[in-house]
């Protein structure tokens, strides 16, 4: 790959919603355990909602539509705490990529800080607090520094993975602050937050998607 | 093994849902056109009147939806099960509840809803609708006192609800609108336990797990974990701690008044919730405080889950006067 | 594995439930002194008024004492759970709701019932107190159409009493109330469904067991087995099992009013009542028959049973005046 | 035993009491399958209050006032189907016993014929009916059969046993057309009628307690 169209936009969230979707009992589980058990349904809701609203978006439609399309249509289909922070971050992606053809390396890399920094502009968790931004926020990381590195657009990719991966494993060990699990204490202790497992899922999609084309 | 429900394909049930309850209310809720999560009062909003807008997610019915009719709420969007409705239909309910004299929002303190209706709230003041925000903290199980601002809303929504609706509804100004109901929000105390989960429609699987001679203390209503698990006790052990808890926070003198709510939060039948109520009614004869109304039933429920809450609002004349204000919505009456 | 109940000693938990439900609603009902198993409205009984007095075995609610109010019965004699109440307790109900013009005994057509609530009008009869007897019949699943005075008394009831309770505070004669008793039942069709057992206090067991994929249709109020089992459906194949078997009876022509009550056996939550009522009342559009009225909720229910129940009353004009009359009840109010 | 006094009922009481303690699941879970499974529930609150009242009445009671302090106490606590039929039996036994001081063999059959009769009087049921008088119709014959035989008491009343206990599994093969299994058509065929099975149980105990006397 080296420059990602609108089509391959196109293509990495369809990728997301496959992934979600073979992902989602277990998403849902895992919010059971510590939130209100619908995690992987509203997940699944939004990223159906995207990919209809995209099949049915104009084949001339820019990066930035793409984006502002997902965004719009995933924030309508699932309200809840992922509909906002997932709404905001796309919108934020397509603001990233304003005016651009096309996704390269270094665009891509600032996308997921992008949609990080909506994400935590909208919910205003910082890290430590047990939610999506313990795998967003070093994912974001990790593909900055590996664009610094030079790293071709993969490599970035997968050190978001990594650390994203790394972010959630680490969200067991957590009390939580922001969110359903925040009224746990303790007893949210041993448990991996559903927003950092899903976020290691989408991120683990759009890596397999952008290898593959 | 999947959970016994009768439904559809769970894709439209929200849609299906409201079909059915505008079918069978049809004098006193109707969908916004073009909007259909947004549910709004036929005799409700007015010009001068200050708009009332609450919602949640589906799933607790009566609670939101129910609860929109003339003297209650002005409207309601509606979410998917146990989520925040997105931005879009609040925004549609704020300009159909609006009459010129402000909005106001209610809803239970939960992450995902208070970034929803902070962005609708964005949206409404752009059309120059003034919106003021009123969280419902009353479920005590939820965070120490010292962290009351994180506490969850739960079945004390009804008696919050009621009294901002009475508030609006004889027409008193956005400001004192705002003050009553964050004061009925103040005096609200609600706690309760859960002896069996609920289960998505999605999923219909249990939502958690409960062993068989447990419950759950301090239960959300979206079944998130409470307090804690503890061997299951008799009704009036039960009550006790849920009115030792509250009492000790409510904090009543010799010759107050409360309203009560004793809830059921789906599956548990009203034989259950009186025996709760009798002792209830013990309770607060031995410290002297009167009732001045109870409330016995379905009023904010979490599916199919079994277990109750006991709500007391503690009334002072100002309150009491509002909470005896009538309303007719489409699944509740009173006064 | 024992159910989970909130309940202290089941030995006294009518006592305790009725201590609850005074304590709840002391401006509906009280006990009658000496007799707390025989339950009164307290702005109900008056002379010249023909009492109307219903009950059943407990375990139902709201049904039978939760309609206890002015405008609908007088007075209500309350049983053991699914147990009809003994003739003590109904002959003193009959007494309080006396007013000289007669009383009239309604409950579902059960064998245990007919047997106590005759006892108990022999000795009415002795203090010169006339009491007339309509059975409800409502349920059209427990017996052929041949064998109509067989059936089974179940959520239809509601409108039965209410119908009754209308025509008795209107101060009609007792030939007449009866014959409008029995009208009311004549014209009330209902069916059910039940997705999971029920349990007793006393035992805290499954009443029967239904398999993981079942339901019964045709289901008793009391777990009393129905016309089959089979693999649980949607709710819309669900609604037009039982639409069929209803319009099929009640063969309304084009323009015929009726009013609905899809009715929750326990446990079943509104969302999903609501969706049967979304298909009720796209049958009866179909058939060009139109709603008067809609009730959605817990009426009639089998402590915590899974399942619900869709009544239809057909409607004249007779009949619409009295079910349009209002009432105020302990559980439910109309009007 | 030659002749009942009014204590031995008292006696025999207690002992159905204990009896039906000990069988009230076996019960419930009978009415369970064709009834709303409170049969043994009922039966046992009924005869508890039977033997509450029994406890609290005069030393010098006669038979006759203990079958009515047991009718009463037994309908009033219990209503449902099993209160009137028991009701009315024990007050048709205390009627056959009518100014008697005590219960001689004689009488003691008549009191079973006498019961069963009040039964039918209040309930209407025949035999094949699927009901409680399938098993005591048979059984107040036996007793009259065995008397007029000459047999003596014990022997009466093993004869109704016996004959309670075939009619109880006589049940079994019958559509019900009384009481609540009456809707269920076939499907109540192959289960025994709880109610019969009741009489066994009351038949077994005073038997039982008869022949510890
Ligand atoms: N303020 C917040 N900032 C970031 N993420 C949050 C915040 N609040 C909740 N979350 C995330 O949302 C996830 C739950 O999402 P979801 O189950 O879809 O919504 P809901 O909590 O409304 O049911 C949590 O696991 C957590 O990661
Ligand atoms: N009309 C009747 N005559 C005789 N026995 C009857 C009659 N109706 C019902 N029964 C008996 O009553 C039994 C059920 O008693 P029980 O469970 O105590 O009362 P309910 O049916 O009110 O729940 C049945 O098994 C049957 O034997
Ligand atoms: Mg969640
Ligand atoms: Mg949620
Ligand atoms: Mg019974
Ligand atoms: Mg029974």
């Amino acid at each position: 790959m080296t420059e990602l169209t609108a089509a391959d936009l196109r293509t990495i969230f369809q990728a997301i919603g496959d992934a979600i979707e073979a992902d989602k009992s277990r998403l849902s589980e895992l919010d059971g355990v510590i939130g209100d058990a619908d995690h992987g349904v509203t997940m699944s809701i939004g990223f159906t909602a995207v990919n209809e609203a995209l099949a049915k978006l104009d084949a001339s439609a820019d990066p930035t539509t793409v984006f502002n399309t997902a965004a719009k249509s995933f924030l309508n289909a699932v309200g809840a705490s992922s509909g906002p922070l997932y709404g905001t971050a796309f919108m934020r992606a397509g603001a990233a990529v304003k005016g651009k053809p096309t996704v390269d390396r270094d665009a891509l890399a600032d996308c997921i800080q992008a949609m990080a920094k909506g994400m935590q502009d909208r919910g205003k968790a910082e890290r430590g607090e047990k939610t999506m931004m313990d795998a967003w926020l070093p994912a974001a990381d990790a593909a900055q520094e590996a664009k610094a590195r030079g790293d071709d657009a993969v490599a970035c990719l997968e050190a978001a993975v990594a650390a994203a991966e790394a972010g959630a494993e680490a969200t067991k060990a957590m009390l939580a602050t922001k969110g359903r699990a925040s009224r746990l204490g303790e007893r949210a202790i041993g448990h991996m937050d559903p927003g950092a497992a899903s976020a290691v899922t989408i991120l683990k999609a759009i890596t397999a998607a952008v290898r593959g084309l | 093994m999947k959970t016994k429900k009768l439904i559809n394909d769970p894709k439209v049930i929200i849609e299906e849902m409201l079909e059915g309850i505008v079918a069978a209310h049809p004098k006193h809720v109707r969908q916004v056109e073009g909007a259909p999560r947004a549910v709004v009062a036929l005799n409700g909003p007015r010009k001068g009147k200050v708009g009332l807008v609450i919602g949640g997610g589906s799933g607790h019915e009566p609670t939101f939806v129910g609860f929109v009719g003339k003297g209650l709420a002005d409207a309601c969007p509606i979410g998917n099960v146990f989520a925040s409705p997105p931005p879009d239909p609040i925004y549609e309910c704020a300009k159909a509840a609006s009459g010129g004299a402000g909005v106001l929002f209610m809803y239970g303190n939960y992450a995902g809803d208070v970034m929803n209706f902070d962005m609708a709230a964005e949206m409404a003041g752009m059309d120059e609708i003034e919106v003021r925000t009123v969280l419902t903290t009353d479920d005590i199980a939820s965070a120490p006192l010292d962290q009351k601002e994180k506490r969850r809303g739960v079945a004390g929504n009804f008696f919050i609800f009621k009294i901002a609706g009475a508030a609006c509804d004889t027409m008193k100004p956005l400001d004192e609108c705002e003050r009553l109901a964050r004061k009925a929000n103040a005096h609200t105390y609600t706690m309760g336990v859960c002896l069996s989960p609920c289960s998505l429609p999605q999923t219909q699987k249990y939502s958690f797990e409960l062993g068989p001679d447990e419950m759950e203390i301090g239960m959300g209503i979206h079944g998130e974990p409470g307090v804690a698990k503890g061997p299951i006790q008799t009704a009036d052990a039960v009550t006790d701690a849920i009115m030792d808890k509250i009492l000790g926070e409510m904090k009543p003198n010799k010759g107050d008044k409360v309203a009560v709510l004793v809830n059921s939060l789906g599956a548990t039948p009203l034989m259950e919730l009186y025996l709760l109520n009798r002792r209830v009614k013990q309770r607060l004869d031995q410290v002297g405080v009167s009732i001045h109304q109870t409330w016995v039933g379905n009023y904010c429920t979490s599916l199919e889950m079994a277990g109750a809450s006991i709500t007391l609002l503690h009334l002072d004349d100002e309150l009491t006067g509002l909470l005896d204000h009538p309303c007719d919505c489409a699944m509740f009456r009173a006064g």
